[in-house]
């Protein structure tokens, strides 16, 4: 979406120009079309967990450059003072209904959410501390893939968190992932897509190559909604696809359902 | 800056055809001819192999890019058919397909039944085509996992061999998921209880790459290159010119021995003088050694230390700092 | 012989709608009329419970057959609707697609988080399209072996509704393997370590029914039917005659009385008077009693004995003798 | 083939007229077309393992008729006299190249190599014959499924055979079966397809539902392989089509290296 003036601003889906008060009332989605813009890491956990539940950690993780790679340094102070964060992840223990939970919540205003370095270690924290704390994790995604900038110090992140992942299989910790808009690549192709319950909000971009990648590889016709959460749920990846609305309802029923060995 | 390894090498690869040409002359030629061509002969070996000492001993990244995509490097079944025996191979992922980009099977290492798993390219167009080339579907993941419980079951250790420019990017990937086909595959390779040795042998191309990569040792062959990301789609984002691949080669450090200094690998294994592609013998044997080297520590270790080693080296990977100050 | 429990049921359905519309008159009567009209109300009631005691005291194996595939008998979402709280559906095979004519999820049952898996059938065209006539495709199977070993993982009983023509039998399941689907999808059951409990609610189809009907305690409705073959296809098979069908559901012996006489389920669930969907709300209680009956003893066993019980169940399955003489 | 006189039959494959003893000595492989012909279980265990190997076991178990099906009797007894035995699968004990295996070997010639209480007490009682030794198992798989004559009582041996296969996971035992002409049905759908190696003879037919069924449910049109080795392998369902000369020491191979550790 796009602002017009600071009570107004335009619908990325439909266009239509919408009340900025309104638009926020109604969760960030337009009541118009439907469709859900991207929230802030913050945003997202007000809507999503209990008020004041929320207890943020390793906030202090930050980047360093350790490849020099071109610009870098630049872009992440750019990003930092963005969105008043470290890194694209934000982390911490937060509660769903009274039930505790170990929760990472990815923001895409930071770098295209990418995952390098930090978010690679927030997120194994999250999981974690899921194991340590007995507790269900639960992890919003929103990233364009793997941060480049980190070479391939980005990549082993994919093995890294996946790792985390398969501890929580291995304690019986569910591991709950939302995919929000987008979710891809190198985030999507690990601990993303091995959670136990997968979830969407309706339309996210959800793919593994960019979508122009994909196309240029293809001889036969692609989809109209190639890569969208629609297309991914035909394909089996996902369970649900949740609107915004019902998203905090929906979680928590599955945490204290798939949880109820742990909070007993 | 050169697109291929053969217009990279191209000086050398004349060089060493007159010079073949000259030593078929030398088996058919009298005495007389014989001492005239003698040290033509002799000539042209010195200047090849100042040319490799040379060309070879100053390799920069995006040289090692184009060495380690040359189409006459040794590929995965040639390196298998130098270092086991008995290799069997083993298809089928048993949901929708077959997958020919990644091979497996059962073959023996000295003696001792092994799991090997690896990427295969294609040495012609239709075998390229053939092994799609070495671009894995969702199906060739989803055989890697199978094999690796088989030889979790069967207490054999596996040995991985890595060599794929990405995993397939198109549609019908997507719809069978082959972002979960190459987490699932790296998150088995967690769970195994055996000893693992991934060796990236060629090209270590991103997610396509570590999907079968997640190894209690990772070796990489001194050519071979490991990236995030290919340096042509970086070069393409960062500078929307993807011909800047050299650059980007340089920057994202994707050879051996950044990633040794980074940590990210347990060793770099000695290429034959001239690269593997001048004595695939001596290659496989020097993959072979690096092999059992790392192999043998892990014999000790019980099921539960493997898996807790593994854990620990992957979880150590990243370089961060705890910032004193707020942001 | 009747082809569908409409045509068998036609008579008693014909006076039911009569008395419908009696009772309807009824409502706005006066009093005279009512005096009139009450009186042959009362006896098209007793004709009918007339009905019902004779047809469905003596249901023979075809009658059982048109009855377990009535349309308007109670389906898994209804029973999961009146057994269940906060069910909430999980799709997704994580393969290549969703499948609809298996559903599943966690629940509660009393409060306690479970399992509950089954074949879901529709009760018009739209929807009997939708969910493929109840006849599941791999991904199915494959949704349904997530879901139990996500409740194994989670420590959740599992619960399996059990009601299904057949498994799809189309050349697309087919070439992504339905038989390794059902295969690993009872191979499944055997491994999870949580108490496990199936009912057959209606049609229990051969392979596509058993491969989610591997459990601890196995019951069966009272008129619900479990054969190896349709009898349909049984009398193709063996008289060429497909209208056969009732003589070949008498030799198949598919009622749930023959069943249990076999000893090859735990317990036959009653119906309610003129079966299930005569009062869908009492049998869904009377199902949902029988559920807990079964899986309060399996509580207290530990997941290893919780295993070896299911192994030992259908283990002893199999009726033959030591031969005594040669061939 | 169809028996023209003592030393002359037809290839059932290409309908050529081969000589009986080059016919015997090519394995019933026709040597024009390569059809592999059907294999009595005496002859397979002859030319699959070592000679003399081979000792039979539980071969005294014999079908009773529980339902009193129509002419289940009859049949029985006459595929009994057909075949000298009492069922369609012969089972026992064998070596490879020295190395012990459990084996069981079905037979297409009793009543359809179908599966009913004896054959699926024969196949689970191999399996955990092989969990008990600790070697090595091996199925040769030929039946059209599930014998309809002794009902719900063969349905429930696809489950207990499946739970012998979990048990032979479970204990790390090689299983490896072989789909010769015709694997089909309830033998399909159970234990032959949970095998850890699964090879095919070239061209068996291979598949779950009767071709006809498969067919009629179809409104796409039906490949021309379907249901062949050939399908299955594309299928990804099968790990080798090996021809029959190539068998014996396929199988010697594999259970030397996966039942390495049984060996030792
Ligand atoms: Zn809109
Ligand atoms: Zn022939």
């Amino acid at each position: 979406m796009r602002a017009q003036s600071e009570a107004f601003l335009q619908c990325a889906g439909c266009k239509k120009i919408l009340f900025s008060v309104e638009f926020e009332q109604n969760l960030r989605v337009c009541p118009h079309c439907g469709h859900h813009h991207r929230l802030s890491a913050a945003k997202r956990i007000e809507l999503t967990f209990d008020l004041g539940s929320f207890s943020e950690l390793d906030s202090e993780l930050r980047s360093l450059d350790p490849l020099a790679f071109p610009d870098y340094a630049d872009k992440r102070l750019g990003a930092e003072q963005k969105t008043k964060s470290f890194d694209s992840v934000t982390t911490g223990l937060a509660a769903l209904e009274g039930n505790q939970v170990s929760v990472a919540v990815a923001d895409f205003a930071f770098m295209g959410g990418s995952m390098g370095s930090v978010a690679g270690e927030k997120i194994t924290r999250t999981l974690e501390r899921a194991v340590e704390q007995r507790v269900p994790a639960i992890i919003f995604c929103a990233s364009g893939g793997a941060r480049m900038q980190e070479g391939l110090l980005s990549l082993m992140q994919m093995a890294k968190t996946t790792a985390a992942v398969q501890r929580c299989n291995e304690f019986g910790i569910p591991y709950l992932a939302v995919f929000t808009d987008p979710t891809m690549a190198g985030v999507l192709a690990s601990y993303a897509s091995v959670a136990d319950v997968i979830i969407a909000e309706p339309k996210a971009l959800v793919g593994f190559a960019g979508a122009r990648v994909s196309k240029q590889a293809q001889v036969s016709k692609v989809p109209d909604d190639f890569q969208t959460a629609e297309f991914v749920m035909k394909s089996g990846m996902l369970d649900r696809i949740v609107p915004r609305k019902e998203m905090r309802n929906t979680l928590s029923s599955l945490v204290s359902m798939l949880g109820g060995h742990l909070y007993g | 800056m050169a697109k291929s390894w053969r217009e990279w090498e191209k000086p050398l690869i004349e060089l060493e055809e007159n010079l073949a040409k000259l030593e078929d002359l030398l088996k058919t030629a009298t005495p007389e001819q014989r001492s005239e061509l003698q040290p033509r002969v002799d000539d042209f070996k010195k200047r090849r192999d100042n040319y490799i000492t040379v060309m070879y001993g100053r390799l920069g990244p995006w040289e090692k890019v184009l060495v380690a995509r040359a189409d006459k490097r040794p590929y995965t079944l040639d390196y298998i058919a130098q270092i086991f025996t008995d290799f069997t191979e083993l298809q089928g992922d048993r949901r929708v397909g077959a997958d020919n980009a990644i091979i497996g099977g059962p073959a023996r290492l000295d003696g001792m039944p092994v799991m090997v798993v690896g990427h295969q390219k294609g040495r012609n167009i239709q075998e390229r085509q053939y092994r799609n080339f070495a671009m894995a579907k969702p199906e060739g993941y989803r055989k890697a996992i199978r094999l690796f419980e088989m030889a979790d079951r069967f207490k054999m250790p596996i040995i991985t061999l890595v060599d794929t420019p990405a995993a397939d990017p198109g549609v019908e990937s997507e719809s069978r998921g082959i972002s979960e086909a190459i987490a699932a595959s790296m998150l088995k390779m967690f769970e195994v209880k055996v000893p693992s040795v991934s060796v990236v042998i060629g090209e270590g191309g991103s997610g396509g790459a570590i999907g079968i990569a997640v190894a209690n040792a990772v070796l990489m062959q001194e050519h071979a290159i490991y990236s995030v990301i290919p340096p042509e789609g970086c070069a393409a984002i960062l500078w929307r010119m993807p011909e800047k691949g050299a650059q980007a080669a340089a920057a994202l450090r994707l050879t051996a021995q950044s990633a040794f200094e980074l940590g990210l690998i347990d060793e770099i294994v000695s290429e034959p003088w001239g690269a593997a592609h001048r004595n695939p013998a001596e290659a496989a044997q020097l993959v072979k050694e690096a092999i059992l080297k790392h192999l043998e520590p892990l014999k000790n270790l019980s099921g539960e230390q493997l898996k807790a080693a593994r854990y620990d080296k992957f979880r150590a990977m990243g370089i961060f700092e705890s910032a004193t100050v707020p942001v």
